[in-house]
């Protein structure tokens, strides 16, 4: 397998394609335009769809239109136009058709600033738009995992017949790093409820997001929630890092973790016993990687923003240890040093249990 | 005695839902009467879009997209770019076409997308109970401004066939109205080539419907025709706009 | 020889084929169907010359026209 | 091994490339490597800085914060970073550019008139590369021939013509650098 | 004080306008219409601006720029049209302008139907847009809240510099029920931060949602975050029923909570120890009222939807005790008798500790 | 000796933060050169929108508020209708009003807003590095479609002022560039009319100017220019489009 | 006090106004009262129904799901409703329309042909306030001047000519109950 | 008589004024500034006529002009 450097932004376009992805629609917005480019050099060369939407919400909806088809399909944009494409995500889970959204976050709110942050985490994992809906929705904190979770992402997006989303952020983002491309993938999947020539099949395939009586749409929304149980029950992807004698815990994803892990790491050197929980799906958030570790007595969450993922650790701790935050949003980026003195004042503070 | 005048076979068997007197039937039915002549029922993807007409999947006997308000011509856009070799058609009404759904029809249009659009303009909100459309005429009573459309606050009607056809890249644009039999007719033909040219050209093809909604117009049917007839047209003109390819 | 068919389950009686049906065939009539509207009837079958106007009128797909 | 590098200087004088190139010759050396752009609204020119990672295991954070080595390109990236730099690092300043002091006795400096050499070659837009073979000498993490590949590995096919160009000046920084540190690091100071 | 009956959505409009708001920008969208036709034949009486926008998103831009010369100004709409709305939201956060927008949700997710729900609960509460920040949210349960709770939506607004919504559902929205009047307000609150004629000041105003440097957007957030903390400190607002002695509490609001305190009275006939809590705030989320009630052994949080409120009262309980979810989404409407029989059945089954 | 030349006053001391040889310094200037002229610095609310002047806000002496991407008008429209005897502006690029801001451009143009638009068309989108705008030109390379824009796949690019201009309630539409000091000073003309037209008609002036930008072009300031005089104005022809309220 | 009532018919049959006209009647004898519609996409017809409550205290659910008085118009909402009347309610059935029986004995019926009647006073649209006059006597919770001055307050003001129509016609429906009442509850179940 | 005054530390040297010159007064010269432009230079104040198209011309308002 061929090992080269790459943005993070080009390896999640880059595996989109070894993903089989042929078909991408977006919208120019910093810090993701790489990946946005990435697709307009190379689709073309597999016979695939670049199209330059007119906004995210026109993109959105190209987007569902090839989803409805059964191919392979994304979108890309950063905070402002993710926040555009609520309604259309919307419907891509109530019509329960795959398909890829990226979010390179940047410093919110409002037009804010194309420095990194994680601040659209609540948006992502707990709805953005209207409606009781899920997106699968993995964090990754590597170049490699750009690449990885891309095709992860295809996978089970056609698995469960659900939006999946990648949220990274600048840094992750415009960062290049050794990575290990994917083989191309063979797409298994057979999809009987695509739109499209009606030759083989003696129904006819709708893509709806409205059935046609009341009690359809509350059956609608009991198949919706089945089909997350299922996937909570399946899916959750989490990395522990030091864990198994860790007294004290950091949580943290995306870049932050990587930085955590150096704190981490400095720590143990001067015997704190510390560990990282790094979530890699945030929803289905892992929360039964917390149950293994019940020698833990705290928990510090560092998140570039003002407190999100924290809400998840907290229910996911339910009140048996204390649950700190760290961080920041609007373009923050805590460094190991600051994270270490936040932990050692937590562990030294007593502040334990 | 041979059938001279039936249901398409390109319809299903559920009945329409829309209101006494309401054109969406006709509209319907000269899409399909189109389909069953092109007999393309099994090649054709349709996109309804959010208005009375929202639930014409259940009439037109094809597959169905059901796209956001206003975004009908984006869906279409993935559609066909993902199925090339499929018709597909796109069914809007005024407000979404041309109030919510502006930007995409217009990028659409700017497009070329070769893509069939069935535009029913009835002159208002049918679904939401007859609020302003971009296309309400000037002084008419809508149930957001009860004392009549006044242009100064809100600007003079949009005439949308002819604005995407001054659009460098869209090949087929007409208007008729679902008026009375002779017209009816006519639409038909309209129709016909905004698919043909779609088929045949790779071309963008648009056909706007004017329509009566009683129930909103709060007119009896037969008045509500007449209304159409008398009012819209001449706002509205009918005929073929533009017609690059020479469909015919 | 002409015959008109009319759906009556379908009708809702919005009056729109009578307007156009020159030879005044049909009408609008006294009978209710099960959805409360009342219906339009063919009340002199003799001058029906199934020109179709008012199958082409009808937005509910109510008459179907033989000859 | 694991080697934090900081790159900095003015939009156009080649800092994102050179640290491109130092990241791919760590990659062909076997190392893991990152890069990161310090990414900003500048586009438009203006300040350009960024951080190298080459480690034998998982690189942790890619961003660096106190770097091994230091490659500056002017003064405002001095001031900058100056201070940051590891005790016991390397600064490396393109001298031509820069005529302030750092004021740091636990660092070892070296001062490169990469512009000038590079004008002297006929190539004035290769003072980057100067730099690169400057550190090479300075910093013998990795050998010419992990350059010359990390360069043909890098340049875009576009500008292939500029291969040669480059590594002529990669040269060049090797050589002066050389010199320089067997002619004495005070001599050089003064 | 005038006693009527109105609808709700009717109300909402009626209080706008004894608020002093003369602007009102909006879309058309069911359960909501009667508020914005109310607006389209009351305004124009009061010399205000009735504006029928293209779309959701024109709206909500609309009312941002009334919002910034500091004049009061509504929008609103049902759950799609909200999540249009999403970028602009958080722009009007960023920008910190106040401005109510009013979300009569329906039944989700897509296109959906217009039956109730409950089902933008964490759109609205932790950030359907990006960024972080917060909207003060009201829950009204009567048409006197409806009205009450818009005129409060204003002043908190105007005093916090920060955008506002009601949350409210079809039914609330659509029954009518008797109502006072409340009476018209005088706007106190100077706003020397507006924008328009520059004449008794030697500043201008902008009114941004970028500042110029990283640092002043790292500041913006501290800033909006102080602010936050703040409101949460003043803000929340809750209604506690037969709560003093109860041994087992229902969580609800809106609608619903009239449907729970149905089930309350009914249980307590029967002997049961039940009470009720009943948000009127959703953000800022009155946490601190279940501290007051150390007795409780359970609790049982009831939506029209498939959890989401659940989270935040489990957050607030923090594992004390056991926080059990009775609920469903995409129209589904919770009998009185059906939340007693969840009650009885958990305050029986000894699931409550 | 007197200036005859200078900066104008509605200008902040802020220096523009473009790129060397941009169009958009040009544009500002136009711009406040208007204002001082007609002396409303203290009565104006000016709208920046998302492009590379997004921060316009530091160089307009003038009240500001910073629209969404593409929504420009729509402020501009809640602006006007809350402050009626303020002069209220926005300054869009082509991305801004033509992209993403299409439906509020043409509704906000139907509407006959009294606001006075500076649109400065670069074909392209400058701030995100050079991708394809609704006005890139035919072949013309952009970093999304490095071959060239291809027609067939992505239509003719769009003539916004002809579009706006056949709408009945816009006023005053005009397209010039700057490209030259002549039609620099045709271009301020043209400025000074789209805000007589919201001043003492109440009606809605848009000045399209055609503008370069070098660095997303990949040539020189000179070339860029020359570029803009020769490639984009036989496509976008200059002059007054529209002037029913015949001000000058 | 409280009365739960369920109104259903079709569209057309003044089903929301009725239900109106109780709630304010409600409200002017100085009670809490909801009035609820079923909302629907339906708005071209088809079914209608409403409810109302009225109430000495605070309303607590305006949702009714076994009302004390059912008001029913026609044979669907006959079998959707029929069963839900609460144990020693009251249904009233507008006869004319309703061929079907209610198979319940625990509860009080009454078959008001209130078409029958509004019909014979030149006023066919009127059957619901004949119904209205009919409730009256059966559950007399209000008396008329309550009714007339609900009447007054609910009726739009384009359609004042109507009053005293719809108020002739709830007399008409008083008397016809408080003759069916003396004639004896048996003779009109048969 | 004719002055223009070149404000140095504004000027990026794109050279549009340059080319719009057509008495060659003004060129660009060896000078970079403090932003590392290349800047335009007065080269001969006796051909200016205080014309102004240089400064109409200058996107950054470089150029004020007096007469
Ligand atoms: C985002 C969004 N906004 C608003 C609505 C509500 N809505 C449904 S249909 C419609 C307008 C329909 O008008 P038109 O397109 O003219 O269709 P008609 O019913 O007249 O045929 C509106 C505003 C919606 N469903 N989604
Ligand atoms: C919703 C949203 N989408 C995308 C962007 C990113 N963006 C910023 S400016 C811009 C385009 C600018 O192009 P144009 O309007 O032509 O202005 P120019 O920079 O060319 O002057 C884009 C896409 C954004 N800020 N917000
Ligand atoms: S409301 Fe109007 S458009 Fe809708 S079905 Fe009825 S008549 Fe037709
Ligand atoms: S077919 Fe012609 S003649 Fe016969 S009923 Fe219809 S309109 Fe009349
Ligand atoms: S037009 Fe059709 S629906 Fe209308 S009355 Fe005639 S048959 Fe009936
Ligand atoms: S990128 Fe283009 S439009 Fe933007 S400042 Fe630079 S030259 Fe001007
Ligand atoms: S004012 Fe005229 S003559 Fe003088 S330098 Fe400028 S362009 Fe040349
Ligand atoms: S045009 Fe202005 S910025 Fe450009 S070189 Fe001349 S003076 Fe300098
Ligand atoms: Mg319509
Ligand atoms: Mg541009």
């Amino acid at each position: 397998m061929e090992k080269t450097m790459m943005k993070g932004n080009e390896a999640i376009g880059e595996a989109a394609l070894r993903a089989g992805c042929r078909y991408y629609f977006g919208y120019p917005i910093t810090p993701q335009n790489e990946l946005l480019e990435h697709m307009a050099n190379n689709l073309p060369k597999h016979d695939g769809v670049f199209l330059q939407s007119e906004s995210e919400l026109a993109g959105a909806s190209m987007l569902y239109g090839v989803a409805a088809t059964g191919k392979r399909v994304m979108t890309s944009s950063s905070s402002p136009g993710i926040s555009l494409m609520q309604e259309t995500i919307s419907y891509l889970a109530s019509a329960e058709l795959p398909a890829l959204i990226v979010n390179i976050t940047r410093g919110g709110p409002g037009l804010g600033r194309i420095t990194p942050a994680q601040s659209d985490y609540f948006q992502a994992v707990k709805g953005g738009g209207h409606g009781d809906y899920n997106l699968i929705v993995f964090a990754p904190a590597s170049v490699q995992e750009m690449m990885d979770l891309t095709m992860l992402a295809f996978e089970l997006g056609d698995k469960y017949r659900t939006p999946t989303m990648i949220l990274g952020d600048g840094i992750i983002g415009q960062m290049m790093e050794s990575v290990t491309l994917a083989e191309p993938v063979e797409i298994k999947q057979k999809k009987p409820w695509t739109v499209g020539r009606r030759k083989d099949r003696d129904y006819r395939n709708l893509v709806i997001s409205a059935p046609f009586t009341n009690e359809e749409m509350v059956e609608l929304n009991v198949r919706l929630q089945e089909k997350y149980r299922e996937i909570e029950a399946n899916e959750q992807r989490v990395e522990c890092y030091r864990m198994d004698d860790a007294e004290f815990a950091i949580v943290a994803f995306g870049i932050v973790s990587r930085l955590s892990l150096a704190a981490v790491d400095s720590m143990r050197n001067k015997g704190y016993r510390v560990g990282l929980i790094r979530p890699i799906t945030l929803w289905p958030f892992p929360e039964k990687a917390f149950a293994s570790y019940p020698q833990v007595k705290g928990y510090l969450t560092v998140e570039m923003n003002e407190g999100q993922m924290v809400e998840d650790v907290r229910l996911a701790v339910n009140g048996a240890v204390p649950v700190h935050f760290y961080g920041r949003g609007g373009g923050f980026t805590p460094a190991p040093k600051q994270i270490e003195e936040k932990v050692a004042g937590i562990m030294e503070g007593g502040d334990l249990a | 005695m041979k059938q001279v005048f039936g249901k398409p076979k390109s319809l299903t068997e559920n009945p329409f839902t829309y209101c006494p007197g309401c054109s969406h039937g006709i509209g319907h039915r000269l899409v399909a009467e189109t389909l069953d002549e092109l007999g393309i029922v099994e090649n054709c993807v349709a996109v309804s879009t959010i208005g009375c007409s929202v639930r014409c999947w259940r009439n037109f006997d094809v597959d169905v997209v059901q796209g956001a308000h206003g975004r009908g011509m984006a869906v279409a856009t993935g559609l066909k770019r993902a199925l090339p070799d499929e018709v597909i058609f796109t069914y809007q009404g005024d407000g979404d076409l041309a109030a919510i759904g502006m930007a995409e029809t217009m990028h659409a249009a700017a497009r070329g997308e070769a893509i069939t659009v069935v535009f029913i303009n009835n002159s208002l909100f049918g679904a939401t109970g007859g609020q302003l459309a971009p296309t309400t005429l000037a002084g008419q009573w809508t149930s957001t401004y009860p004392n009549g459309r006044d242009v100064d606050w809100t600007g003079e009607p949009i005439r949308m066939a002819e604005i995407l056809a001054s659009l460098p890249s869209t090949s087929y644009i007409a208007r008729e109205a679902l008026t009375s039999p002779k017209r009816i007719l006519q639409a038909k033909k309209a129709v016909r080539k905004a698919f043909d040219v779609q088929i045949n050209h790779n071309g963008f093809g648009l056909v706007e419907l004017l329509a009566a909604c009683p129930i909103n117009l709060k007119l009896k049917p037969v008045d509500a025709v007449k209304w159409v007839e008398d009012k819209m047209i001449p706002y509205y003109p009918l005929g073929e706009i533009k017609n690059t390819k020479g469909v015919g | 020889m002409a015959l008109i068919k009319i759906e009556e389950d379908l009708c809702k009686g919005c009056g729109l084929c009578v307007t156009v049906c020159a030879r005044e065939a049909i009408a609008m009539g006294e009978k209710i169907n099960n959805k409360g509207f009342n219906i339009v009837e063919l009340v002199d079958p003799e001058e029906c010359n199934g020109c179709t106007l008012c199958a082409v009128m009808c937005p509910d797909i109510v008459i179907s026209v033989y000859k | 091994m694991l080697r934090e590098y900081n790159i900095a200087g003015f939009g156009g004088q080649g800092i994102l490339y050179l640290g491109q190139v130092l990241a791919y010759a760590g990659l062909l050396s076997g190392k893991q490597t990152t890069w990161i752009p310090s990414y900003g609204p500048e586009m438009r020119g203006g300040t350009a800085n960024c951080m190298v990672v080459i480690s034998d295991d998982k690189v942790r954070s890619p961003l660096v914060y106190n770097p091994n080595v230091a490659l500056i390109f002017n003064k405002p990236s001095l001031e900058k970073f100056g201070a940051d730099i590891m005790p016991n690092g390397k600064a490396l300043l393109l001298s031509d550019l820069i005529d302030g002091e750092l004021d740091r006795d636990d660092i070892e400096i070296f001062k490169i008139p990469a512009k000038t050499i590079a004008e002297e070659m006929g190539s004035a837009m290769s003072a980057n590369m100067v730099m690169l073979g400057a550190l090479l000498t300075i910093d013998p993490v990795f050998d010419y021939s992990q350059i010359e590949a990390a360069v043909k590995k890098v340049t875009p096919s576009h500008r292939q013509h500029l291969i040669e160009i480059n590594l002529n000046a990669v040269k060049k920084g090797i050589e002066y650098a050389e010199q320089m540190i067997n002619g004495g690091y005070k001599e050089q100071e003064g």
